[in-house]
């Protein structure tokens, strides 16, 4: 195994690690920061690759943007410190057998189909991304782009309905 | 010349012709490490006790003066306390992300310094998006005082860490923006790329009104990203008595007090190198006398002086305004300087496309 | 000290956007930094809003009406210069006019003078560490310093003819109780000369700061007639336009000779009371200035008689002390000793009104709200 | 007003007043059954206006307790005295608390310094005193406590 290699496992048990954390803890506090170094290991596996624009937008929308969101609806729900009560045990069960029927299911697409290793050389430069992102010609993603904003516009009207105060009704 | 280059250089190239490759390679991270950390602990020492001068100077006292010539030593005897002081862990509260939050804070702190160039050709990591590398692990720290602030069990720190997260979250915004600025200018994210751009002279001069602009906008946002005063609302102490490190003693509180510390020299550093040049010396127009004895100057001491200097502006900042208030801060942020930084985006995109700069 | 059943465990078990049940409380104080002293504060939040604001006293306690009935005339008028420790002139004087009320004592003129004078140097001296605090309250650490700069020199004043320099037991039934010091015009000249020209340095400071404008202006707004209703007095009510100035309504001593105005604003918010006492300031260095080279000449006291005994009776007299009107009530049964003292400290009734100043603020105006009301806990206490 | 005005006017109010001659101001003596409404309109008529307390207390004086009212008008500058004896093995008197505001917190002190009982006090809790000093009244004359010296 080269050490290359065993970077790569570290990384990924980093990330299944604190990902069964996540799941397993019974904070939702804690919960929410095993999420996130989950998503840094995730980064870490992005930095591995030398795709480091790709890491630190991992680093800035999960960390810095949606964990923090979790964590502050976490502080502005109550209790967020009373342990949740344990799992009954049938849906422990009907959990791991979730799990296991999901790597079954993984394992069994990944034997069947032939995927081939890449020489992972990409060419992921910053310019590169902006303008696939921008151009509507051959591998351009302007479309995707623009769809994914009005998705995103639509969320936010959406927002700010929700969080308008509603006018005391005349009478 | 005598320089840091050379001897980083010269001592990366004994390495290598004296161990095999992956040795060498450890041992120069071992090196690094080592300086970091050095590094680390120099700026606490220096910065606490410049800290201390300078409000001392400008509240008509003498600071430290007890511990060696000049005080010079207080921080050193401040720190052995903390040292050797018990670290007290609250009852009820959730111990190890109480014990883990202070290191997460510390090391988002140390990663930083991973791409700056201190010197002409020195630096650790010359990773090809090193502003955007910054600003993105800088978003990491904010959960560090979230954790601290929630393992306290305590309720002064539970609100100085809402406030504190929110008040991040937001002014990463337009530091962010204003950052961007200067990538449009200089065309890159690339640390070492954005100063040589700014070789025949600073993007503060050279890019006139909007750099001048976004150079404010900057300065404002990472006072608020540190939790610098006027915008301490994470600590505010005559509110929240210290906020989320109120319930931390000791060495994690030291490292706390590090942490920020740290960080106001990596964002004073970012704003050096962005906006006035980084390693690069002062110079008018081209071949003049004057140039020349600049270029005598080692580009270390220009790196850290301008460094140094933007410090000192934070510094000043927090001894003379009081403290806003949360809700005027978000308002600071979300209805002025957002708005203001995104046209002024705009602005300069329109001059790098129209190179209407020097 | 804690009283068991305030003490609420866990904020992790109550919620920040506080709904009925689970609101956030959280003790202020009674050590916390903004409460210049053990104040304990019981704060319900709403968020960053505060819902209830809750004051639990008592704690510097130390009953001094009841001490006062046990001590002679003469002895308990020093008592008193340990309630409100930044107006302990104002105070004493209090206690010697109700005194000399019940012995119907005229003093001589030239103690009237004195007295005057050292009531305004405390008061200037109280409003500079008042104009300190508030700002180091609003998050600005220097002023502090620069306000102590010139107090130090108003103190120096004061220890060289008191002999002390903050609990000053100066004034005597009858008059002071030694006479002026030969250099104190001369230092007075001297600190006014420097005063005047800092106070600029005040205002460029903090007053036209625009922060601290915005965390002031509006904030803890109080109507003139809830301001008569708490029983405000001071500062405190005339930013809300209450006229209450006992120095102009009731004049005592050489307070009706010379020339000053009842500062009054009417905006009713924090400002308003910073702006109260910033002009208080400058009034009072007018009237110092009035008198400084006036002082008559004459004996310091009156001739009183060794052991007083205040006719059966009751006697109320009352002064303008740097927060307020405070007021003494003594009830004499002929005695050597008061048979029951009542003080009525201005900070007391003050405080009362914070609650209602401080509904639906953010919790840092609270603190903005408690510095410009000039708490001084001990005055509150008793 | 005059003093004299005053006390015509409080007669036509309560024709049983007692006035008490000396002291700076009028003195009204009153039962406490009267206070309530008499300080409603002390406080509401448009000729007194009394609508500033400026002192609440209470003395004891071995035989009863006497509450005072201090009150003036911020309008005519008036100043009357209201006294009214109290039975002091059950001292108990409407509270003003909703008239002048103020009252709240001196109430409180009386309350826990002398034992008065204010009836309808929205809020009637120890004030200075800490927990477990229900019932003890430090103020009254005859207290006497070892532990903790009061007297000088």
């Amino acid at each position: 195994m080269t050490a290359s290699q065993i970077i790569f496992y570290l990384i990924a048990a980093f990330i299944l690690g604190f990902g069964i954390l996540s799941m397993t803890t019974r904070k939702i506090f804690r919960s929410a920061i095993w999420l996130l170094f989950s998503l840094i290991g995730v980064s870490g596996l992005y930095f591995w690759l030398q795709v480091e624009f790709i890491a630190a937008v991992q680093i800035v929308v999960y960390v810095g943007g949606i964990v923090v969101l979790i964590i502050f609806s976490i502080f502005l729900t109550q209790q967020s410190g009373i342990e949740m009560p344990k799992a009954p045990f049938k849906r422990t069960i009907a959990s791991v057998l979730t799990v296991l029927f999901g790597f079954a299911f993984t394992y069994l697409l990944i034997s069947k189909n032939n995927f081939q290793a890449g020489d992972g050389k990409f060419n992921a430069d910053v310019s590169t991304i902006g303008t696939r992102m921008l151009s509507a010609g051959e591998q351009g993603f302007a479309l995707p782009f623009e769809a994914v904003s009005i998705l995103l516009l639509a969320a936010m009207i959406g927002c700010i309905v929700i969080a308008m105060k509603s006018k005391p009704e005349e009478k | 010349m005598w320089s840091l280059q050379n001897i980083a250089d010269s001592v990366q190239h004994w390495l290598y012709a004296t161990f095999n490759p992956t040795i060498a390679m450890l041992i120069e991270f071992a090196i690094i490490g080592v300086l970091a950390i050095g590094l680390f602990s120099m700026l606490g020492l220096v910065l606490i006790y410049m800290e201390r001068k300078v409000s001392a100077w400008m509240q008509l006292r003498l600071g430290p003066n007890r511990v060696g010539p000049k005080g010079v030593f207080q921080t050193m005897a401040d720190t052995l306390k903390l040292i050797v002081k018990e670290g007290m862990t609250p009852n009820g509260a959730d111990k190890l992300l109480f014990n883990l939050a202070p290191f997460i804070v510390m090391i988002s702190a140390m990663v930083i310094l991973a791409p700056l160039t201190f010197a002409k050709g020195f630096q650790i990591w010359d990773i090809n998006i090193g502003v955007f590398f910054i600003a993105a692990i800088s978003s990491l720290s904010v959960i560090g005082i979230l954790m601290a602030g929630w393992a306290s069990n305590n309720k002064y720190s539970l609100l100085g860490a809402m406030r504190s997260g929110a008040q991040i979250v937001s002014y990463e915004l337009s530091a962010g923006l204003s950052i961007l600025a200067i990538v449009v200018l200089s065309g890159s994210l690339k640390i070492t790329d954005i100063i040589a751009s700014q070789e025949n002279g600073w993007w503060i001069f050279k890019g006139h009104v909007p750099v001048w602009i976004a150079f404010v906008i900057f300065i404002i946002a990472v006072t608020a990203e540190t939790n610098r005063a006027p915008f301490d609302l994470a600590e505010a102490e005559s509110e929240l008595t210290a906020g989320f490190h109120t319930e931390y003693s000791g060495m994690k509180f030291a490292l706390f007090f590090l942490a920020e510390y740290v960080n106001i020299f990596v964002v004073c550093a970012l704003g050096a190198i962005l906006f006035l040049g980084g390693w690069m010396p002062l110079h008018f127009g081209t071949g003049t006398k004057f140039n020349e004895v600049m270029d005598y100057i080692p580009s270390s001491v220009w790196f850290f002086g301008k460094t140094f200097f933007l410090i000192f502006v934070i510094m000043w900042f927090r001894w003379t305004f009081p403290r806003l208030r949360i809700d005027q801060l978000l308002n600071l942020e979300w209805k002025y300087l957002l708005p203001i930084s995104m046209i002024n985006l705009l602005l300069v995109t329109l001059i790098a496309i129209l190179n209407w700069h020097f | 000290m804690y009283r068991q059943s305030e003490i609420v465990n866990d904020p992790s078990k109550t919620s920040l956007l506080g709904d009925e049940g689970t609101d956030m409380i959280i003790n202020v104080g009674p050590q916390h930094p903004s409460t210049h002293g053990v104040l304990h504060l019981v704060i319900t939040l709403n968020g960053e809003a505060v819902k209830k604001v809750e004051p639990h006293l008592g704690y510097i306690h130390r009953s001094i009406e009841k001490m006062c009935e046990s001590l002679t005339f003469r002895q308990f008028i020093y008592v008193t210069s340990k309630m409100d420790y930044l107006s302990s002139h104002m105070n004493n004087h209090c206690c010697a006019m109700c005194v000399e009320k019940g012995l119907q004592i005229e003093i001589p003129p030239r103690a009237q003078v004195i007295r005057v004078l050292m009531d305004e140097l405390t008061r200037l001296a109280s409003h500079q560490l008042w104009w300190g605090a508030l700002a180091m309250d609003v998050g600005a650490l220097t002023p502090f310093f620069l306000a102590f700069r010139e107090r130090e020199m108003i103190n120096d004043i004061m220890e060289e003819t008191c002999g002390t320099r903050l609990t000053m037991n100066y004034m005597v039934p009858g008059g002071v109780m030694a006479d002026l010091h030969p250099n104190f015009q001369k230092r007075v000249h001297a600190f006014i000369d420097h005063f005047k020209r800092k106070i600029d340095e005040y205002d460029e400071l903090v007053t036209d700061n625009i922060i601290f404008q915005n965390r002031t202006k509006g904030i803890g707004y109080i109507s003139k007639e809830d301001a008569i209703s708490y029983g405000m007095s001071g500062p405190a009510a005339r930013g809300s336009g209450v006229q209450c100035d006992i120095r102009k309504l009731y004049p005592y001593e050489v307070y009706d000779k010379v020339q000053f105005e009842e500062v009054i604003e009417t905006a009713g918010d924090c400002f308003a009371r910073y702006l109260v006492r910033m002009k208080e300031m400058k009034q009072s260095i007018s009237i110092v200035e009035q008198l400084i080279d006036n002082i008559p000449e004459g004996d310091f006291q009156a001739k009183t008689k060794a052991v007083l005994k205040l006719p059966k009776g009751e006697y109320y007299s009352r002064v303008e002390t740097a927060r307020g009107e405070f007021g003494v009530y003594i009830v004499s049964e002929g005695g050597t000793t008061p048979y029951r003292i009542k003080f009525r400290s201005p900070g007391f009734s003050n405080l009362s009104a914070l609650d209602h100043m401080t509904r639906g603020q953010k919790i840092g105006d609270m603190v903005a709200i408690m510095g410009t009301l000039d708490l001084v806990i001990p005055d509150i206490d008793r | 007003m005059t003093r004299d005005e005053l006390k015509i006017k409080i007669t036509e109010l309560l024709p049983l007043a007692i006035f008490e001659e000396g002291g700076e101001w009028l003195n009204v003596m009153i039962e406490p059954a009267e206070w309530l409404p008499f300080a409603q309109q002390l406080h509401d008529l448009t000729d007194l206006k009394f609508d500033y307390m400026f002192c609440l207390t209470c003395v004891d004086w071995k035989t009863h307790l006497s509450m005072l009212y201090h009150l003036t008008s911020t309008t005519f500058r008036h100043t009357i005295v209201v006294k009214s004896k109290l039975d002091r093995n059950q001292p108990e008197i409407e509270t003003v608390s909703h008239i002048w505001r103020t009252a709240e917190f001196h109430e409180r002190e009386v309350y826990e310094m002398f034992g008065v009982k204010f009836l309808h006090h929205p809020d009637l809790r120890l004030l200075i005193l800490p927990e477990g000093w229900e019932g003890k009244n430090p103020m009254r004359k005859d207290f006497e406590d070892p532990v903790n010296m009061i007297k000088l």
